[in-house]
C-alpha cells in the first residue's frame, strides 16, 4: 500500500497531484529549486525538500537527488506529472530499482512509444492506422524525395527525437523539399541532439483528436472518451475540449478500442493518451502516444467524473481498475483554456515576472487548476504556463458560454498573459460552430500577434482616476474611500 | 487635475475632479459623471450612467496604465503636464535613434542584422530565446543599422540594449 | 423573451444569479444598500443602482424602489434569490402588476404554502403525509393540553407565521406545556408580529430530508432527488449533502412522487423545495414547503449536472422544462459547507467586521459560491454566511475527504469563521458513517461552544516570527525575503 | 528577541533569531530550526524538519495572534517584555474587577441580572441581538454585580461596558 508519495514536478500539475494525495489520504512530499521555495507546491505539502538551484537541469531533472529525498522520506511511490523526468524511461527504471514505485508505464513502454518512428513500426504491425510515410530516418535529402514520391505531396517533415514543434516542416512540392529538410535536420539536431528526420503524407485541414486510456497492471484497459486539442499555436495547445464535436458515437467507439489496441501493443499501463490526426472524412491516423498524464487530462475528468490521477495511484498499486468499459458514460462538455504569461500584442513573448494580484474565477461549473497567487513570480526557468481554467456545460454551447464567463472573471495584474486571446478564441463564431483543425488559429488570428483591443471610455477614465490618486499619495489607504449616502436618491431620478 | 491619452499619434485630453460620491471626468469635451468606489489598491467599482465596470489598474512604468477589464486589458498610455514635457524632451534624442532592447533575460541566438544595414518597420533584428522559446525583436521604425552592441551566444538583462537604428534622415 | 434581469438581492446568491445571467448571455441589473458600494454583485453586474440605507426594510426590502429600477432600466424580470423578498406574495403580485415577470412561482403558491397551518391543511387533502398535530393555531394552553393527548407526546410547539427556528419549543410531558406555549407564542409575536401557534407530534431523532423540485406553466413537474439536511444548529442548516446517505432508490422515487403531488396541490411553478421530517424508520411527514431557490441547491446541480438558476428563468419565460423525470440521473455525491461568520469559541457570535484576507479552494471537484473578497465587509446588518464551499465526489467518502481538503484550503483572515467547526463535523467518525439527525451537533458537540484546538508548534513559532517582524517594521516588504542557497545542501544531508 | 507564551494560566518562554535562510527558535526549552520564507505579508511558509507549514497570521490586538493553519487557526497570545510588564500592571485592575463588554454593535434585548446579584463564571448576564441572531454575553468569572451599565433596548457600541462584576473578596 501507497502511504506517502513524493511528487516529482513543480507548478500546477504539483498542485493537482498534491490534492489527489489528500483527497485519498495519503501524505504527499514536495521537491523544490531554490526559485521555487515560496511556490503553492511547497505550501500544500505535508513535507518539503529543496533539491538544487533555479535550472531544471540542477534540480527537476535530477534524477539521483530526488531518488534520495524519496527514500529518506520514506515516500513509497513518485509521481512525476507532466514534462520534466515523467516520459524518462532511465527514471521509471532508477525508481524501480531503489524499491520506489513509479507512478506511471513501465520503463518499456515508456521507451517503445519514446522514439517516433519505433513508434510508428509498432502501432503498424499492431493494426493501428500510421499516417503513410517514412517508418526509418531519412538518410539524405534524396531519399526524402524517394519517399515524398511514395507518399505524394504535400508531406511533412519531422525530428525522430522531436516533440512540441522542432525540428518539423511541411512541404508542398519537391523543389522545396532538399532545402526544408536540412533545415529540419540541423534544428532537430540543434534541439535534441539528434539530426535524425523522417517524412509521412501531410493531412490537409488535420483535426488533432486524442483518446485518454486507463490500464492496470492485469491486462484490463479501458478508453475514457477522446479530447479535441485542434487549437494549437506553434504546435502547442491552448483550447482543448471534451467530447470532441466532430467524433459520432461510433466514431468515439472506433478510435477508443484502436486506441487500447494501441496501449496493449506495448504492454501500457497507467492513464496514457493517443494521439490521432484525423482528416475531413474523419480518417484517423496514429501520431504518438503520450505516457503521462496530459496538461489536458481534467477535461475528460470534468465530462467521465474520473479522477485521473487517483486511478494512476490505484493502478500502481497493483489495483485491478476500479470500472469496466460499460461504467464509462460522458456527461455534458468541458473546455480547458491555457492561460500563458505571454503578450499576444507582442509576437506572444514570454512575460516572466512578478504578479501583482491574481483574481481566479469561481462559482458553478467552473474549475481552475493553478500555481499562480498574489506576489509570485513568473520564473524565466519554467513553462510560462501559469493556470488551466476548465469549464463544463450541459452541452457544448452553455459550456462555451461558461468559458467565457470563467476568462472574463480570470485575472492577473502585473505580468502579460493571453487571458484576451483565449477570450477572442472563445467567442469566435467559426469555434461556436466547432468547425475547428489545427490551422484555425492561423486562420482566423492571422499573423503572429493580435490585433489591438478597441479603446475603452471607462478604461480612459480609470487610468485617470488611478493617476490621480497616486499623485495624491493615497495609495496606502483600503476599502471603499468614496460610498455615497445620495447615491440613492441620484438612482431615483428621473422616474417622474 | 488635467491629463493627456497618447493613443495612436493622437492627444486626448481627459480631466479628472473629486467630488462627493465619484469623479467628474472630462474625456475628450465629453462629461461623464462617475461613482466611484476603491475595494482595494490599484481595484475600482465604477458607475458611469448606472453601467457598472470593475476595473483593476497597474502602472507597469510612468505614464503607462494597464486597465483591466472583465472584456479585456488595456494599455492607455496616460501623461500628467509634467510628464508630457518630459517626454518631449525624451522624444527628440528618441527621434534620432531608435533602439531594440532586451524585453526580457534571456540568450541571443540569432544576430539578423549588420551595422549599416537599412532595415524596415517590424522587420526583425534579433532572436533572443527564453524560457525554452525563441522570440524575435523587430525593428520599431525604419532605419538604418548604427551599431550591433550583442551577438549570438550572449546571455543579456531585460532592458540591454541589442541593436541601435538610426533613421534615414 | 427576457434579455434583462435584475437580481433583488445581495450576497453570495445574488453573485450566483448573476453567473446564471452570463452564461445565458443575458444582461443583468444590481441593485444595493449602501452598505454594499462594492459588493461583489455590485461589480459582477451589468448595471447597478443604490435603492437605499443599509437596513433591509430601507433597501432591499422596499418593493416599490426596486421595481423602479426594474423599469427604468428595461429590466423584463426580477430574481429574488432567497430571503428578502423571495417568499413574499405581495412583492410576485406586485411585479405582475408592473408587467414585470417574477422569477419565482404565483403568488397564489407563495401564499398557500406561507402559512403553515393552511399548507397542511391544503397537503393533507392532498393526501401528502404530515405530522399529527393541530392544523388550526392554538387558542390557548388549553387547548393545546387538548391537542397534545391527541397526537401524544412528545409535541413541538411552532409559530404558524414561523421559520428559522424562531418560536419553537419541544415539550416531553403535559406538565411543560403551557409554560413553553406562553413562551413560545410571546416570541412568534416578537419575531413575526403574529402569536399564533400550532402543535404536532414530536418525531424523535428525526432526519430534516428536502425534495427539489421543478415544475413549468405546463402543468409539468419533475423531482431531482433529495438533500439531506440534517446537520443543524440552532434550527439553521449548517451542512447539506446529496443524495442522502438514509435515502434508498425506492425511498427517493416515493419522496419524489410525493413531493411532485404537493407541488401540483398548489399550482407550483419553478423551482421549489418540499422539506420533510424523516423518522428513524423512513416514515416521512411533509414539515414546509420553500416557494424560492434554497441556499444549498447548489448539491443538486453537482449530482444531476442541471442549472437550477437557468430553469427557474426558462421556466418564467414561459418554456416547458427541457427535461423529463427519466432523464434526472444522479451521478456521485456532493456536499455543502455553510461558512458563517462566527466565533465557536464564543457560543457561536457573529463576527462583523473587516475581512483582511480571503483564500477560496480550488482544484478538482470543488465549488465555491461566495461574496467575500479581500478587505471587504461583513455588515452587522444582513445574514452572516460569508460563502458556501461545496465538493462532488464519486462516492460519499471521496466527497467528504475532498470537502476536507477544500476547508484546510479555506481561509480568511480577520474575522472569525466556523471553518474549523465545519472541519470538525465533516471529520467526525458519525457523520463519515452517516449517521446524522438534528440532534448531530449537540450530542457530538455538546454545549453551545466547541472545544478549543489543541496548541500547535508551528502556530507559536509562527506567531513569535510574525511580532519579530512587525516589531522591526519589515512589515511592508512582499515576496520571498528568506530563500537559502544552501538548504538543497542542507536536504542533501544524513544522506550516509 | 525573547517572548512569552501565555496559555492556560502558564508562561512559556520562546526565543526566535533570525539566521540565513530562516529562524532559530526555541520553544519552552526546546530547539527549532525553521526554515522561512515570506509570501506576503502575514502569510509566511515554514519548514521544521522538512514538515512543511502555510501560516497566516493575523494580530487582531497587541499581544494577540491568529495564526491560521490548514489544520485550523490557533490564537496565540505572545507577549514581549514590555508587553509583559504592561500587562502585569493592567492585570491588577483586571483581577479586581471584570467586566462585561459588547463583543460587536447591536441592540440589548435582555439584562438577566440586577446589581448585588451573585453570578458565577459562564452564567449570562445580557443577551444582544446583531446579526438577527440572539447572543447571551456570560460572565468571565465568579463574582457580584457591582453595576448594570445598560437595559433593554439599548443600542450599543463595540466594547461599550455593559456589566461590572466584582470579584469575592
Amino acid at each position: 500500500m501507497i502511504e506517502k508519495v513524493l511528487i516529482a514536478n513543480r507548478g500546477e500539475i504539483a498542485v493537482r497531484v498534491l490534492r489527489a494525495l489528500k483527497d485519498m489520504g495519503l501524505a504527499s512530499v514536495a521537491v523544490f529549486s531554490e526559485a521555487d521555495r515560496a511556490a503553492r507546491h511547497v505550501r500544500l505539502a505535508d513535507e518539503a525538500y529543496c533539491i538544487g538551484p533555479a535550472p531544471s537541469a540542477q534540480s527537476y531533472l535530477r534524477m539521483d537527488t530526488i531518488l534520495e529525498v524519496a527514500l529518506r522520506s520514506g515516500a513509497r511511490a513518485i509521481h512525476p506529472g507532466y514534462g520534466f523526468l515523467s516520459e524518462n524511461a532511465e527514471f521509471s527504471r532508477k525508481c524501480k530499482d531503489a524499491g520506489i514505485i513509479f507512478i506511471g508505464p513501465p520503463a518499456s513502454a515508456i521507451h517503445a512509444m519514446g522514439e517516433k518512428t519505433r513508434a510508428r513500426q509498432i502501432m503498424a504491425k499492431a493494426g493501428v492506422p500510421v499516417i503513410p510515410g517514412t517508418l526509418q530516418p531519412l538518410a539524405d535529402a534524396d531519399s526524402a524525395l524517394e519517399a515524398a514520391k511514395m507518399t505524394g505531396y504535400p508531406v511533412m517533415l519531422k525530428a525522430a527525437a522531436g516533440g512540441g514543434g522542432k525540428g518539423m516542416r511541411l512541404v508542398h512540392d519537391s523543389t522545396a523539399l532538399p532545402g526544408a529538410f536540412r533545415d529540419a535536420s540541423s534544428e532537430a539536431l540543434k534541439s535534441f541532439g539528434d539530426g535524425a528526420v523522417y517524412l509521412e503524407r501531410a493531412v490537409v485541414k488535420p483535426r488533432h483528436i486524442e483518446v485518454q486510456i486507463l490500464a492496470d497492471a492485469h491486462g484490463n484497459c479501458v478508453y475514457l472518451g477522446e479530447r479535441e486539442c485542434s487549437i494549437q499555436r506553434r504546435h502547442q495547445k491552448v483550447v482543448e475540449e471534451a467530447p470532441s464535436p466532430f467524433v459520432t458515437p461510433g466514431m468515439r467507439r472506433m478510435m477508443g478500442e484502436v486506441a487500447v489496441q494501441a496501449a496493449k501493443a506495448v504492454g501500457y499501463v497507467s492513464a496514457g493518451t493517443i494521439e490521432f490526426l484525423v482528416d475531413q472524412s474523419g480518417e484517423f491516423f496514429f501520431m504518438e502516444m503520450n505516457t503521462r498524464l496530459q496538461v489536458e487530462h481534467a477535461v475528460t475528468e470534468m465530462v467521465t467524473g474520473i479522477d485521473l490521477v487517483r486511478e494512476q495511484i490505484r493502478v500502481a498499486e497493483g489495483a485491478p481498475l476500479s470500472l469496466r468499459q460499460e461504467d464509462v458514460c460522458i456527461r455534458g462538455w468541458s473546455m480547458e483554456c491555457r492561460i500563458y504569461a505571454e503578450d499576444p500584442l507582442q509576437n506572444f513573448m514570454p512575460c516572466p515576472g512578478r504578479i501583482e494580484a491574481v483574481r481566479l474565477p469561481e462559482g458553478p461549473n467552473v474549475r481552475v487548476d493553478s500555481a499562480a497567487f498574489t506576489r509570485g513570480e513568473v520564473s524565466m526557468y519554467y513553462d510560462p504556463m501559469v493556470a488551466k481554467v476548465i469549464s463544463w456545460g450541459s452541452d457544448r454551447d452553455a459550456c462555451a458560454a461558461t468559458m467565457n464567463r470563467a476568462l472574463m472573471e480570470f485575472q492577473i495584474v502585473g505580468t502579460t498573459t493571453n487571458r484576451d486571446f483565449l477570450l477572442a478564441i472563445v467567442d469566435h463564431p467559426e469555434f461556436r460552430r466547432g468547425n475547428l483543425d489545427t490551422g484555425f488559429i492561423e486562420r482566423h488570428f492571422g499573423g503572429p500577434s493580435m490585433g489591438r483591443p478597441e479603446p475603452s471610455v471607462a478604461a480612459d477614465i480609470a487610468a485617470a482616476i488611478y493617476a490621480l490618486e497616486s499623485s495624491r499619495r493615497v495609495g496606502a489607504s483600503a476599502g471603499p474611500v468614496h460610498v455615497q449616502p445620495s447615491a440613492w436618491r441620484r438612482a431615483m431620478q428621473g422616474r417622474g | 487635475m488635467r491629463y493627456v491619452i497618447v493613443r495612436d499619434e493622437r492627444q486626448i485630453p481627459i480631466e479628472v475632479e473629486e467630488r462627493e460620491g465619484g469623479y467628474s471626468v472630462e474625456l475628450d469635451g465629453k462629461l461623464y459623471e462617475v461613482e466611484g468606489a476603491k475595494v482595494l489598491d490599484g481595484l475600482y467599482s465604477l458607475l458611469i450612467g448606472g453601467e457598472s465596470f470593475e476595473v483593476a489598474v497597474h502602472s507597469p512604468k510612468p505614464g503607462l496604465y494597464d486597465v483591466h477589464l472583465y472584456d479585456g486589458m488595456r494599455r492607455v498610455e496616460l501623461l500628467s503636464p509634467l510628464e508630457m514635457v518630459l517626454r518631449a524632451e525624451g522624444g527628440k534624442a528618441h527621434a534620432h535613434g531608435k533602439s531594440v532592447r532586451a524585453p526580457m533575460p534571456g540568450k541571443v541566438v540569432k544576430v539578423l542584422v549588420t551595422e549599416g544595414q537599412r532595415v524596415v518597420k517590424g522587420q526583425g533584428v534579433v532572436v533572443v530565446e527564453a524560457m525554452k522559446m525563441q522570440n524575435e525583436l523587430q525593428a520599431p521604425g525604419d532605419g538604418v543599422v548604427k551599431a550591433v552592441k550583442t551577438k549570438e551566444g550572449d546571455s543579456v538583462e531585460s532592458g540591454a540594449e541589442l541593436v541601435v537604428l538610426d533613421d534615414e534622415a
